[in-house]
């Protein structure tokens, strides 16, 4: 039985701009992921999710973890739906809740090399954690 | 001003005319009125001054319908009203000998009241001086100090439409002085409730004496629509203000692009309100939105509002342009 | 529900044009595209046919916004009517500025009979717009009212 | 004294569950002059409009007031009503409490309020509404039909079969249109020319029928019956009274690098033309854009081999004036550009093809004489991809809102036509929602899947990347909810269709409405679907909205109908909501006149008594005919004198004191 | 012409170069890069969610620096510039964002996206115009086929970035033609390398690195420019596809321009540095 959590859907379409009702599943967004195989929920799910209200499976996804935030899925949707901003909704929903951070800063001296650039760190504390 | 005469007399000896409308003395000097001269006789009376403010061109209304040509003065300014109501087939050309006068600008009475000048008895005009007899003496002040505020914009000093010029400018070609829109400017300048106080104040003295409506050459309906039965609108008493903004915002309406500046209006307002102002907001929007437009300039073209273009600004540029302006 | 009193219900005239505007406000209707109860349409058969006596008349009688609905520019019912109208709007609209009466109260809108959406969130605007504004002081008659 | 009655309809609960009518009738009840208030369930059925009768006999009513729907809707029901209860049609007023009250709003009280006042403003104009007498107008016995193809082909032969002259304007060199592009049409795979030549030559040969091909619509003025249209003609540069068709100026052209429009730019044609071998007329165009002679002066190839001697290089255009009675858009529609799209990569492959180009290819007498092949190499394909949806149901700014109702039915057109003859091509179509309503059409998209194989994936293409000599594309497969990203020879892209641009133009001299997306609009959605909002301006074809061919020639018949309902009458019979000027208060001052778009308005001078006053005066007097009544003179007069009877200064001002009360 | 510039963090340490040869590029072809003072870094992804404000100011900043000086802002860095001009166009038209923004900076007065962002490319095409640089090519790049790669920030959202077509973009195509050299157009070009992944998920990035480099060589690009460093830096270093080398836009304008004596010496032969 799903648990239905209207509250935290409200908050997730609020920090995204994004209206759940103009899908019309086309899955063009997931056509254009190019993170799609990597990812358990795909960016189509993400809107029908939110739109019923399914959030616990979605803040537990790997697939937040996934989305690039490319845009393709944006640029492409006919609808004006932006899947991209909805994830990005439920990643700072994640990181925001305590100890939601995927990236700690004790994770990174293993994890750099000499040519690494600065952005790439930064982006990825901006996306991994809070 | 004899050359004036002269020249009426002749024009009625030969027939070419029937009548002449020019201004008569007044009692005081400086209060001269229009009037209809048909004889030699009559002429005597007649009198051309810088106190000859009146603009005659609609009289000409009248005299259309009266038998033979009437000789008509019309100062510059006053040309362009008779051309207006030429496009408006109101006057008619054929019945009307037009001399055009020259004219230094017209002054107002009131302006010399205020200067402490009473008990006059006579006015002479010296070049840039007013010279008065007064039951208290001799006085004098400047000439430019009682000129009408119109004046003081003078749109240029050449006729539009006329038979012969006697003493007219000879920088007939020169061009408007000073900047008419200076105090239209100026209340849009001021906040919306600043506004709203000063009409609110000038309009409240309005006593609908109709002054305004009855000087107005292109205020010229046979029957105003304010007596019409129609709007719900004839003749009320003045209980409150709207009724007097109604009937000035509308008249200005129907007189927008068809009001020529002349500024009979304001002077002869008995409670001096600068009724000018509000034609000349007109004229401002027109000349802004839809090109410069000077009515009476000609007889043929089409007014600002019986005309458009594609691509002519939305009404909410009044909202997006900000302030007043 | 009833509407307390203290709350302000701003009277809102609409003047339609019968051939676009008045129709977008039908089809916004058959669209159940609500907008509210505070606007009177009045029909009119274009946009040229309203007067500006109108308008002053609906202030003076106490109403708190006008707006004049008419087809779009280029596809007037009448060819030309909503030309004209524009530019004695314009200048009707920039004269009350003028005044010193708030310029939000008037407006002029170009909706088509395919626009029910347009109308229905135009409307909705407007009357935003005049809450924000409140009750029309400046222009009231107050002999008119009662 | 005017005596009125009330009249509140209930429609059934479409008003009544969201009005209280009773109060609505209470409150009508005590306004001033009402002497008569009802309600009932129907107003405008037999026994409603039997009560209002029975009320204007009984209670000698003069004037009544219907709340009710919109007036655009039932206002001549309720006229007629009272026609025949003896009152003048023109005294009566209908409130609408329904498209402006019940149906946008929700609280019981507001909406009741809303009712009652519009209610005592429609009792307001009621109140002075004075009696009215039609006028009566001539009917121009000739109609014309803007546009050439199917639409305008089929009104044209049915409004001449039914004896009325009628002209077509074309402003290709062929009439024909999109459907002599087709290669076979669904569901029946008939060829299209097969069946679409015939009815071009029955035009042609038609003696009621006028073609005018190469033209186009330049100014159109005056009025339902009475329409006079500027049709220009623009120069051919080939005499149509000498030229016999031979074709040998086509066959020896020598600049014949020009894209073939007709084959969709897939390949080129000669300058001297004739869009295909069935044109009618059977005369060439000289394309003076890419005309060597006209370009440089140096050819004249063509005319050298005229045996007719029918190449004329100084033809010019001729604007001819015509007077219509009724007038028909059928201007068609045309593909959208694929520009914004490039994900599907339509600009960087030529194998990237639109459902339009593949049925060129398709067709025998196409760039690839009917063989199936690959624009790049000319191999045939192994492999296609169809994408549905290409443009269409699409509400960013790229595309077009709505469905295109066509593509699902072509492509599985197109699928089965190429399984069928290419069995051993692999076709698999994207789609988001297979849309087939119509007679035996699911039934033929069945088909196509269960007896030709034809893989329907749902879930849109996200990308198509040309890669070697194959174009990968990356899709969502949403049944399975997996990524597909497979390798074809060819994408046919089911391209959204859009009304002919020049159409707006069209629509503007005719001042008929357009909607957003440039498609006429009907002057009722469900009740009259092929008249436009402007009198005796019809519609045809796709011009309104997205139609299929079977659609298009039903309409098209039905446009017929109702231009022969129009030209059958000898007169019209004219608004009487006219303008008419007070002699008392007039001026002459002829600024009405400016602003009439109908040159109604003239000025005579007339004996006036004002008053006790008798003079001869210019007044301003209305020709009622021409008069339609829009009012703006009425604004411009600045003393008044001009009034529109039926929407009066005074009955506006009244419902404006009703609202404000 | 003077533009105030902002490097970007990447720009002032490891891609050094790409700094180094815009600016040496700008003077030769006639404009000023003038480096904005104290900048912050941007934060290298732009915030999406509606209720980040604080992630934003840096970006503010930057353009109001700009602004006072009225001066057009240039970015380099593909990151650096999605999110400044994402942000200016919150500045313009979100006016939540707006408000609350300057009500943090406390400016004299409030920043309202007044700014014009550029791209150096779009300097390079609008302001100076590839006509005038294939004029000033000293050292032509002819014979070489270079594949543009434009990653993801610089053109979505298009409606925002309005960069070019997001689809079917040209701008570094007609650039690399103006050099002298022959673009390749290849359909993986504006689809992203990995960008962020990298750091955690390599083979995410790799695959998807390898997607593009397939891509390009299928079509014949014998190397690739990008204007993003951490682009550089995850098409040379992720994924296991055949690989050309890739290296930034300023290097070979730099180069066309004459202003590498050191490449001359080596006939240009080899860029790969990784």
């Amino acid at each position: 039985m799903q648990k239905v959590d209207m509250a935290k859907a409200d908050r997730l379409r609020e920090m995204s701009g994004v209206n759940t009702r103009k899908c019309m599943k086309c899955g063009k967004c997931s056509a254009s992921c190019p993170a799609y195989e990597e990812m358990d929920i795909r960016p189509h799910q993400f809107v029908s999710y939110v739109e019923s209200g399914d959030i616990e499976p979605l803040l537990e996804s790997k697939s937040i973890w996934k989305c690039l935030s490319c845009f393709a899925c944006v640029e492409r949707c006919p609808r004006d739906v932006k899947p991209a901003k909805l994830i990005e909704a439920v990643r700072q929903m994640v990181v925001r809740q305590r100890g939601g951070n995927y990236l700690s800063p004790n994770e990174v001296p293993e994890l750099l090399n000499e040519e690494l650039p600065q952005q790439l760190l930064a982006s990825a504390f901006r996306k991994y954690s809070k | 001003m004899q050359g004036l005469i002269e020249r009426a007399k002749e024009l009625l000896a030969d027939g070419t005319v029937a009548q002449v409308l020019g201004w008569r003395k007044g009692d005081m000097g400086y209060d001269p009125e229009p009037a209809y001269f048909k004889s030699e006789e009559e002429l005597k009376d007649f009198v051309y001054d810088a106190f000859c403010g009146a603009n005659l061109s609609k009289y000409m209304i009248e005299a259309a319908k009266l038998e033979g040509k009437t000789l008509v003065f019309l100062k510059p300014c006053d040309t362009y009203s008779f051309n207006q109501l030429i496009k408006e087939h109101r006057v008619d050309r054929d019945k009307t000998y037009i001399i055009g006068v020259g004219c230094q600008g017209t002054l107002k009475p009131e302006k010399i009241r205020e200067a402490g000048i009473k008990g006059i008895e006579t006015v002479t005009i010296d070049g840039d001086t007013l010279k008065f007899d007064t039951i208290y003496g001799a006085k004098e002040m400047p000439f430019a100090d009682a000129l009408l505020e119109r004046c003081k914009v003078c749109k240029g000093k050449k006729h539009m439409v006329y038979d012969e010029l006697i003493g007219a400018a000879e920088d007939e070609e020169a061009g408007p002085v000073g900047n008419r829109f200076e105090e239209v400017e100026k209340l849009e300048a001021m906040s919306p409730e600043e506004r709203f106080a000063f009409w609110q104040e000038q309009l409240s003295k309005c006593i609908r004496c109709n002054a305004c409506r009855n000087v107005c050459p292109a205020c010229s309906c046979r029957k105003c629509v304010f007596d019409s039965n129609q709007y719900d609108t004839s003749q009320k008493a003045n209980a409150a203000t709207f009724e007097e903004q109604m009937f000035h915002i509308i008249r200005a309406f129907h007189v927008a692009g068809r009001c020529t500046d002349c500024g009979e209006c304001s002077r002869v307002c008995p409670q001096g309100i600068p009724l000018h102002l509000l034609n000349r907001k007109f004229i401002k929007d027109i000349d802004s939105f839809y090109g410069e437009y000077q009515a009476g300039a000609d007889t043929d073209s089409r007014g600002p509002l019986t005309n458009f273009t594609f691509e002519d600004v939305e009404p909410s540029i009044v909202q997006t342009r900000g302030g007043g302006h | 529900m009833q509407v307390e009193n203290t709350e302000f219900r701003p009277k809102i005239v609409a003047f339609c044009c019968n051939w676009c505007s008045y129709a977008g406000a039908d089809l916004a209707g058959s669209s159940r595209l609500a907008y509210p109860a505070d606007v009177k349409i009045i029909r009119v058969p274009c946009s040229c046919r309203v007067n500006p006596m109108f308008i002053l008349r609906a202030f003076q009688r106490g109403a708190d916004g006008v707006i004049l609905c008419g087809c779009h520019p280029g596809d007037c019912h009448y060819t030309t009517g909503n030309y004209y109208a524009r530019r004695r709007m314009t200048l009707l609209f920039s004269m009350l500025d003028y005044l010193g009466v708030e310029n939000g109260r008037t407006r002029v809108e170009w909706v088509s009979a395919a626009e029910g959406v347009k109308f229905s969130t135009t409307m909705n605007e407007f009357v935003a717009k005049i809450h924000e504004l409140g009750e029309n002081v400046r222009l009231e008659d107050l002999r008119c009212k009662g | 004294m005017q005596r009125i009655g009330v009249f509140v309809c209930h429609c059934g609960t479409n008003i009544a569950a969201t009005v209280d009518v009773k109060r609505v009738v209470e409150a009508a009840a005590k306004e001033p002059g009402v002497v008569h208030a009802e309600d009932y369930q129907y107003m405008c059925s037999e026994a409603g409009q039997l009560k209002i009768r029975e009320a204007i006999e009984q209670k000698h009513l003069t004037g009544i007031v219907v709340c009710s729907c919109s007036p655009r809707m039932h206002e001549n029901t309720f006229r007629q009503a009272a026609k025949r209860a003896g009152i003048n049609p023109y005294m009566v007023e209908i409130a609408n409490i329904r498209e402006h009250c019940s149906w946008i709003h929700k609280d019981i009280e507001e909406a009741t309020e809303k009712a009652v006042i519009l209610a005592r403003a429609a009792i307001a104009k009621v109140m002075l509404n004075a009696p009215l007498t039609p006028g009566t107008s001539q009917v121009v016995k000739r109609a014309l039909v803007i546009g050439g193809g199917i639409a305008g082909i089929q009104t044209a032969l049915d409004i001449a079969d039914a004896g009325y002259e009628v002209d077509i304007v074309e402003k290709t060199p062929s009439i024909g249109g999109r459907m002599s592009q087709l290669d076979k049409t669904f569901p029946t795979l008939d060829c299209s020319a097969c069946i679409l030549t015939p009815k071009m030559v029955e035009a042609a040969a038609h003696e009621k029928i006028t073609i005018y091909t190469y033209s186009e619509v330049e100014k159109v003025s005056g009025f339902v019956g009475d329409f006079h249209v500027d049709i220009r003609k623009k120069a051919r540069s080939v005499d149509m009274s000498k030229c016999t068709g031979c074709g040998v100026c086509q066959e020896k052209c020598p600049s014949r690098k020009t894209p073939n429009e007709f084959n969709r730019g897939l390949n080129t044609r000669s300058a001297i033309y004739t869009p295909f071998a069935q044109a009618i007329p059977n005369v060439p165009v000289i394309d003076r854009e890419h005309c060597t002679k006209f370009k440089t002066g140096k050819c004249g190839v063509c005319a050298k081999v005229c045996q007719a001697g029918a190449i004329d290089y100084d033809q010019q255009d001729e604007i001819i004036t015509v007077d219509y009675g009724a007038i028909v858009v059928a201007t068609g529609f045309d593909t959208i550009k694929l520009d914004k799209y490039d994900e599907y990569a339509y600009n960087q492959s030529p194998d990237v093809i639109t459902s339009l180009e593949l049925e060129r290819i398709m067709n025998a007498a196409g760039p690839t004489k009917g063989h199936l092949e690959r624009m790049s190499d000319h191999k045939p394909p192994k492999s296609m991809v169809f994408i549905q949806c290409v443009g269409s149901r699409c509400a960013d700014k790229r595309g077009k809102s709505y469905c295109s109702k066509i593509c699902c039915m072509y492509t599985a057109k197109h699928a089965m036509l190429i399984r069928d003859k290419y069995p051993d091509v692999d076709v698999t179509v994207f789609y988001i929602d297979v849309r087939t309503p119509g007679k035996n059409f699911d039934e033929f998209y069945r088909r196509a899947v269960e007896e030709y194989g034809v893989h329907y994936i749902k879930g849109q293409v996200g990308k198509v990347a040309p890669q070697g000599d194959k174009l990968l594309v990356q899709a969502a497969d949403l049944l399975d909810n997996k990524q597909i990203r497979m390798e074809t020879d060819m994408v046919v892209l089911a391209t959204a269709i859009e009304p002919n641009p020049d159409v707006r133009k069209i629509a503007t001299m005719l001042t008929a409405s357009i909607d957003t997306n440039n498609f006429l609009t009907e002057s009722h959605a469900k009740l009259r679907p092929v008249e436009s909002p402007t009198a005796g301006i019809f519609l045809s074809g796709v011009c309104q909205g997205p139609k299929d061919i079977p659609e298009t020639v039903a309409q098209a018949g039905a446009a017929a109908v109702k231009v022969v309902g129009l030209l059958a009458k000898d007169h019209l019979v004219t608004n009487p909501c006219t303008a008419k000027a007070d002699p008392i208060f007039c001026n002459g001052c002829s600024t009405c006149e400016k602003v009439c778009p109908y040159g109604a308005i003239s000025y005579e001078d007339q004996l006036v008594n004002d008053h006790g006053i008798r003079e001869t005066r210019r007044v301003a007097v209305v020709n009622s005919a021409l008069c339609q009544g829009c009012g703006a003179c009425t604004v411009a007069c600045p003393s008044g004198a001009m009034d529109l009877q039926g929407f009066s200064n005074r009955q506006i001002l009244a419902e404006v004191d009703a609202i404000c009360r | 012409m003077v533009y105030s510039y902002y490097p970007g963090c990447t720009l002032k340490n490891k891609a050094q170069d790409l700094d180094r040869y815009a600016r040496m590029s700008a003077e030769a072809l006639g404009f000023t890069l003038q480096e904005i003072e104290e900048w912050q870094c941007c934060g290298a992804v732009y915030p999406l969610a509606s209720d980040e404000i604080a992630t934003k100011l840096s970006a503010v900043r930057a353009l109001n620096d700009a602004k006072e000086k009225g001066q057009d802002l240039v970015t380099l860095c593909s990151a650096c510039h999605h999110v400044i001009k994402r942000v200016n166009d919150d500045m313009q038209n979100v006016e939540d964002i707006r408000t609350r923004a300057n009500n943090y900076l406390k400016l004299e007065e409030p920043y309202e996206g007044e700014t014009k962002v550029l791209h150096y490319l779009e300097v390079l095409r609008d302001r100076v115009g590839f006509d005038t640089i294939k004029e000033k090519v000293t050292h032509p790049l002819t014979g070489r086929k270079i594949g543009a790669y434009y990653g993801c920030m610089l053109l979505r959202p298009s409606s925002i970035m309005a960069f070019d077509e997001p689809e079917n973009p040209t701008i570094m195509e007609d650039f690399i033609r103006a050099l002298g050299a022959e673009p390749v157009v290849y359909p993986y070009r504006n689809e992203c390398c990995g960008g962020y992944v990298s750091l955690k998920d390599k083979p995410l990035a790799g695959t998807m690195v390898d997607r593009v480099m397939e891509s390009a060589v299928c079509h014949g690009a014998e190397e690739l420019i990008t204007a993003c460093p951490l682009c550089l830096y995850n098409l040379r270093n992720s994924g296991s596809a055949k690989k050309v080398p890739v290296t930034y836009l300023t290097e070979i304008l730099a180069e066309a321009l004459g202003l590498l004596p050191e490449k001359e010496a080596e006939g240009g032969a080899e860029h790969a540095e990784g």
